[in-house]
């Protein structure tokens, strides 16, 4: 296999930048998206805490993966594994993914102008933005994008529905996927043309928030068009870092699930001993220790070559983003039988890990439909 | 009990046809509201009166408790009479019976070990359901570790004094007695000794329910708390001290490794077919799921499962074919179908793509997020009446004589 | 389904006939089959004790399943559940199914003549018989014959090979399937036709026997082809007689296996506890009991509807095959795991299990070609 | 050790690429019988005399124990050449080392806390492959028990003498030295004092091997029988009594938690890559194996697997990407790579059709039955050096801190 002597050659790249980053951001979530502040922020409306992600926007991270001429770090998004590593395993709660996949979105199709206007602020947490990729019939292919945008004379007039629109609801504007002919258009939406368009779905996840969008008969100005690249590739584009970033928040979520269990299976006793030095139980956590680790390992090598056009870019994101997010939902799922008649109530946290595993085994393409699309590319058929 | 006569095959087939015929009369109205799968989930008195109205109504009709003595209500009759109803409710898809551990635990150890007081006093209104009961073995401290129960039971004169916290308490709410488990005597050589039984009121002073909040977000338990409330001692089933060896009954009657339970259907049974038909109607990427191989060989799979354990659990009715394990497939099915349950579920929520994340609430959720919900309510049944851990240490021990760990 | 609702109405018949013989197969077999005893014999050529297969044919139980009229006990195939399922559990080594295989492909497919000359001999045992089924490309398929009988003015003239004939050689004649036209033919050939055509394989399992058969050139004469049955129906007949009678093998042999490895964990010690004591081990246990006890039902269901027609009939007996073999390996594999460095010798009784599973895994259908039909029988895609 | 300066990336490649040059015209050409795919399946002399040819000229080029102190034969060079040559030797897929406990266990335990007398007497001769050495932990009664040694060495005067058996000694009948664990105090407080650890000859009177035929048919192990063997006091690692601890070493380096191994090729890799060639040459019912999904299916899983694995084993050598739990990863390497041979084995198997039952000798078995017999001898690996069962223990205990069962 083609793909697998490149993984020989050059496996994992790692970049002090983003350690450091990612220590950062792990410090920070330790400190600050205690499960305490997690069941206080997903009991709100908007899901998250506006003051921390200020401060956030403050310590640059919404900006890492933006040029500095825009106000950002200049790294790669791969740049932002760490970071969303770390926030998963604190179920922290927050637009910062949503607000990535537009940026990156504005970033390859927008124009110079509308790059300049809009990347500053969501480079400084001004502004938030969400990306309407998915619509109600579920299906994950961009193929299966069946919004119009039709041209009038004035600008756009738009039919069709977008759903699972991550942060949707709370976002000051919406990058809305849509085709026009036998292309796709990417369309700027403010806040107030979307009025009365947006309700918030209900998720299994409550640490997160997405909305559906009801476009039909819309109008756009003609200049809400991202004009200054392909469509179709920035489309491509927030896929991957949507599933980079979705596995990540996974490798961190099987990591805080299996925490959480661990300390538990540590502690509480039956018949007279430390219910972690039963096999039944050891040596699962075991087993989910050993998926982490090699979870990881393919979410550091789907991060090492990100920025690599070709077959492996693709093959690697999918693999971590499959595999990482069935890890982390066996973490999780374990993690509530462990816990026992614990585990079964709202109170214990093993559910919020049972819910949020659930939201990354679904979101951004399911392991059913990835490993569709990798026994495509691995074997030719 | 004596067997009564076995019906031949030309009875059981009338009498299929008149249950058939009854259901099809009186089987209730789908309500409104989503129906709970088992009493666990009981969570709204809406349910429990609907529920509570369909089991009087079922035991009014001579279908329940068939094969009890007559003169504490029951039928007298044979027990595939009771088999047919209970898989022509299961055909028909009926609500469960509420009154389960009444009917399943509860009833049939007080008709082995009760007195005919408690008998006359408790069976009757077990089967019409107009007393709900409950379990109290689980403690805080003391999940899968029934024995080592700390409530404590000081006898005073003609009365007990209950002191302790009962846990996991299903239907705490709408219960009018306990099952539980307290210390008599804590000077006993191990933790098996000084335990008693009793047949506990609820609703009476310093007894106190809190409802716990189940990970679905929804109600369905209690946490009971006894703080030095008062029952008489007529309420203790079997001797004082002999708490153990009644309990050891009763999981007995929980696990399947008994017969003489009430009958009819004690939870909404979930079939691969449901998921089959959900496959079909979801589509992926614009094409049916079922047309992916893949999922096919899923499907396959369950369905494989499902028939072995049901054709197991016929299987134990013909001695000649339970082989020489004859409590392993009594024994193992708990655990077998419990287990199921949680994975089928799952399978069934990962079918539906990016739907998946909507919830029970959401109006586009895919069937009412009842698939989402059912996998986190199938934990109830792995974790409760003893984990899937504990049953497979009990089977590797008892049917397989593996020590224990 | 369909198939689904038959099983509910009566899902196991069991007949008292049937479950004598088996008691009787089950006493014999722990009196003869002992692991020595099977050690013994599969040392030898024959691979099995001339002996007692004189005595298992003076019991009756080579004709039990043929009509009284040629010797047999007019019982239905499916009262040979509980018999092989004995002699799978003893790892019991003779020509017992190949001889049942090529009876039944008689009984239904030869003439009256053929049948009374035939099968007499071997309901008392004075002859052996195999069935030539497979073919060296390995593939399970009816359709995939490729074994031709050209007709010619005194006979047969044969081309191909056949592969996998369960005891071909040590057969006192052989049933050959081939193709003539678009027809399928079976032909007798006497062990004197085969001289020089047929070769031992060598196989991982050590207690059973099979050959491959060069048929190139063969001539046969006219009345050799079985002429008194249509010969499609009647290799269809002996597929489902393999799939049962290894599925009936393979559920023996996995309580044989489990049993072997209960009584070492039950006996040996580490660190001062048997060793059964342990979770990882006692838990597998479990798993592997309970899969037996499904399987044994789904192979009690297959026996129950082996003589009724219809889709449930095949449905019930590729899933008791697939099922049970697996579970069978399963078993097997863990047995020579959890017997730790014994497991790993020759002298283990372990590896006896290990091979044969092997062999139901593989004999007459795998899980992969049984559930492929499967899925097109349930699913009807 | 000193680490010497980390070679630059430039280096690095200039010596890949004479390491690549070399291997081209120095491999060994393929024998016509099968060569083991690791040391414990050596069952013929040729086998044994081929491969130890083999390890004496990779030692001549200067391309085994290149870390190793110069003074001991070493190359006294770093670690990262070391790793280039046994990348390079796995991808032009060569045979392995034969003396693997001498280089991988034995070795850097005596670099580690042997004398300068022993290092010289012996470190050399496992470079070279002149001495093999082998292993003597297991003892017929105590498989995964190791403290729990049976085996006895008396000191008198000069010598001590040992009694017992040790067994799965693999290279027994080749060996020069075995590694070995006695006990030379029974009076100690537990099982595990009272320990010492020997590096005793194979060769003396009154040590005998019996060959030991493997579940493949084949032989490969043998039991080694002390009984009054005479060794010399010199032949003591560390201290009388200090057994464990020396023996707790060399498990570490055996489980690969620690470095220092003296490099090269311990086994012949498998590699998913050949089992894809193996569904794509096959056929079943007339089209490719590879043409059914739900093999490709499984070898995607494997692929997926075999990835996590190897970038797993190569993250190790970057500090920050270590996270939480630094030996994690080489304490999980035995597990995960064993028993994914084992199921890799028995996939490639099923392939197979009917011919899957065809076994090593057959003509026409596929492959010669490699795979058969692969499946087999994977649970040498399985079991050998602590069953799965136990790394899983260890690795519960050690790096997630659950307690001991």
């Amino acid at each position: 296999m083609q793909a697998h002597d490149e993984a020989q050659t050059a496996p994992i790249v790692w970049n002090d930048e983003a350690e450091l980053l990612a220590q950062n951001v792990s410090t920070f979530m330790a400190q600050h998206s205690s499960f305490e502040a997690v069941r206080k922020y997903m009991a709100t409306p908007t899901g998250f805490d506006a003051q921390r992600y200020a401060q956030i926007a403050e310590l640059g991270w919404l900006g890492a993966a933006l040029p500095a001429s825009y106000g950002g770090a200049d790294l790669s998004v791969s740049a932002l594994t760490g970071v969303v590593e770390a926030m998963g395993q604190r179920l922290y709660g927050s637009p910062f993914t949503a607000t990535t996949l537009a940026a990156q979105v504005i970033l390859l199709a927008g124009t110079e102008a509308q790059r300049s206007q809009l990347l500053p602020k969501l480079a400084n947490g001004e502004a938030h933005a969400a990306l309407a990729l998915y619509e109600p019939h579920g299906a994950y292919d961009l193929e299966q994008i069946a919004a119009k945008a039709e041209r009038t004379a004035s600008g756009f007039v738009l039919h069709g529905d977008k759903a699972a629109v991550l942060d949707g609801q709370h976002a000051d504007f919406v990058v809305i996927a849509a085709r026009s002919g036998n292309d796709f258009v990417l369309l700027l939406a403010p806040k107030s043309a979307l009025q009365g368009r947006i309700r918030s779905e209900t998720l299994v996840d409550e640490t997160r928030r997405s909305a559906r969008i009801s476009l039909e008969g819309l109008t756009l100005p003609i200049d809400a068009k991202l004009a200054g690249g392909d469509a179709r590739a920035a489309l491509e584009h927030a896929e991957r870092v949507a599933w980079l970033l979705t596995a990540a928040d996974a490798a961190g979520g099987a990591e805080g699930a299996m925490q959480l269990t661990l300390d538990y299976l540590r502690t509480r006793k039956q018949f007279g001993k430390p219910i972690g030095s039963y096999q039944a139980l050891k040596h699962t956590m075991v087993e989910i220790m050993c998926l982490i680790e090699e979870g990881r390992s393919l979410l550091y090598r789907a991060a090492t070559v990100f920025d690599q056009a070709g077959a492996e870019r693709e093959i690697s994101l999918r693999m971590a983003k499959a595999q990482l997010s069935e890890t982390y939902a066996f973490a999780a799922d374990r993690g509530i039988q462990f816990h026992g008649g614990m585990g079964f109530t709202y109170e214990c946290h093993a559910q919020l890990f049972l819910r949020r595993a659930q939201h990354d085994l679904h979101a951004f393409g399911d392991a059913l439909h990835h490993r569709r699309h990798l026994r495509e590319s691995l074997f030719q058929i | 009990m004596e067997q009564p006569n076995e019906p031949t095959p030309a009875e059981l087939d009338a009498f299929r046809n008149e249950v058939r015929a009854w259901i099809a009369k009186n089987a209730p109205p789908k309500p409104k509201w989503k129906l709970p799968d088992s009493f666990m989930e009981v969570g709204t008195d809406e349910q429990f009166a609907y529920l509570q109205a369909w089991q009087a109504k079922v035991y009014k009709a001579g279908y329940l408790g068939m094969t009890w003595p007559v003169e504490y209500g029951g039928g007298g009759k044979h027990s595939a009479l009771q088999r047919v109803v209970t898989s022509e409710m299961a055909r028909a898809n009926v609500p469960f019976m509420v009154n389960v551990i009444g009917l399943m635990w509860a009833g049939p150890t007080i008709l082995k070990l009760g007195t005919h007081e408690q008998k006359a006093e408790y069976i009757p209104k077990i089967l019409s359901g107009e007393e709900i009961w409950c379990q109290g073995f689980s403690e805080p401290e003391n999940g899968s570790d029934l024995a080592n129960a700390q409530m404590t039971a000081r006898r005073e004169g003609d009365e007990y004094v209950l002191d302790g916290t009962k846990i996991w308490t299903s239907l705490g709410k709408y219960a009018a007695h306990m099952i539980l488990l307290a210390r008599t005597d804590k000077s006993g050589p191990s933790k098996y000794h000084g335990l008693s039984f009793f047949l506990a009121p609820m609703r009476i002073p310093n007894v106190t329910t809190v409802p716990i909040k189940k990970l679905t977000g929804e109600h369905g338990f209690t946490e009971t708390h006894f703080e030095g409330a008062r029952i008489q001692a007529s309420r203790l089933l079997g001797r004082e001290g002999d708490g153990w060896a009644v309990a050891i009954n009763v999981l007995a009657f929980e696990r399947g490794a008994e017969g003489g339970q009430a009958g009819g259907l004690a939870m909404v049974p979930l079939r691969v077919a449901q998921v089959i038909d959900v496959a079909r109607k979801l589509t992926r990427d614009g094409k049916p799921a079922i047309d992916d191989p893949l999922v096919r060989e899923r499907l396959l799979q369950f369905v494989i499962e499902e028939r072995g354990l049901e054709l197991s659990l016929q299987r134990t009715r013909i001695p000649a074919l339970a082989g020489p394990r004859p409590f392993a497939i009594p024994m193992m099915g708990k655990l077998r179908v419990t287990e199921f349950r949680r994975r089928l579920c799952a399978f069934a929520v990962s079918l539906q793509g990016a739907n998946a994340n909507l919830y029970v609430g959401d109006p586009d959720a895919y069937s009412d997020g009842d698939w989402q919900r059912g996998y986190m309510n199938a934990f109830s049944a792995t974790i409760g009446g003893g984990t899937s851990q504990i049953q497979m240490n009990i089977i590797g021990e008892r049917v397989l004589g593996l020590g224990k760990g």
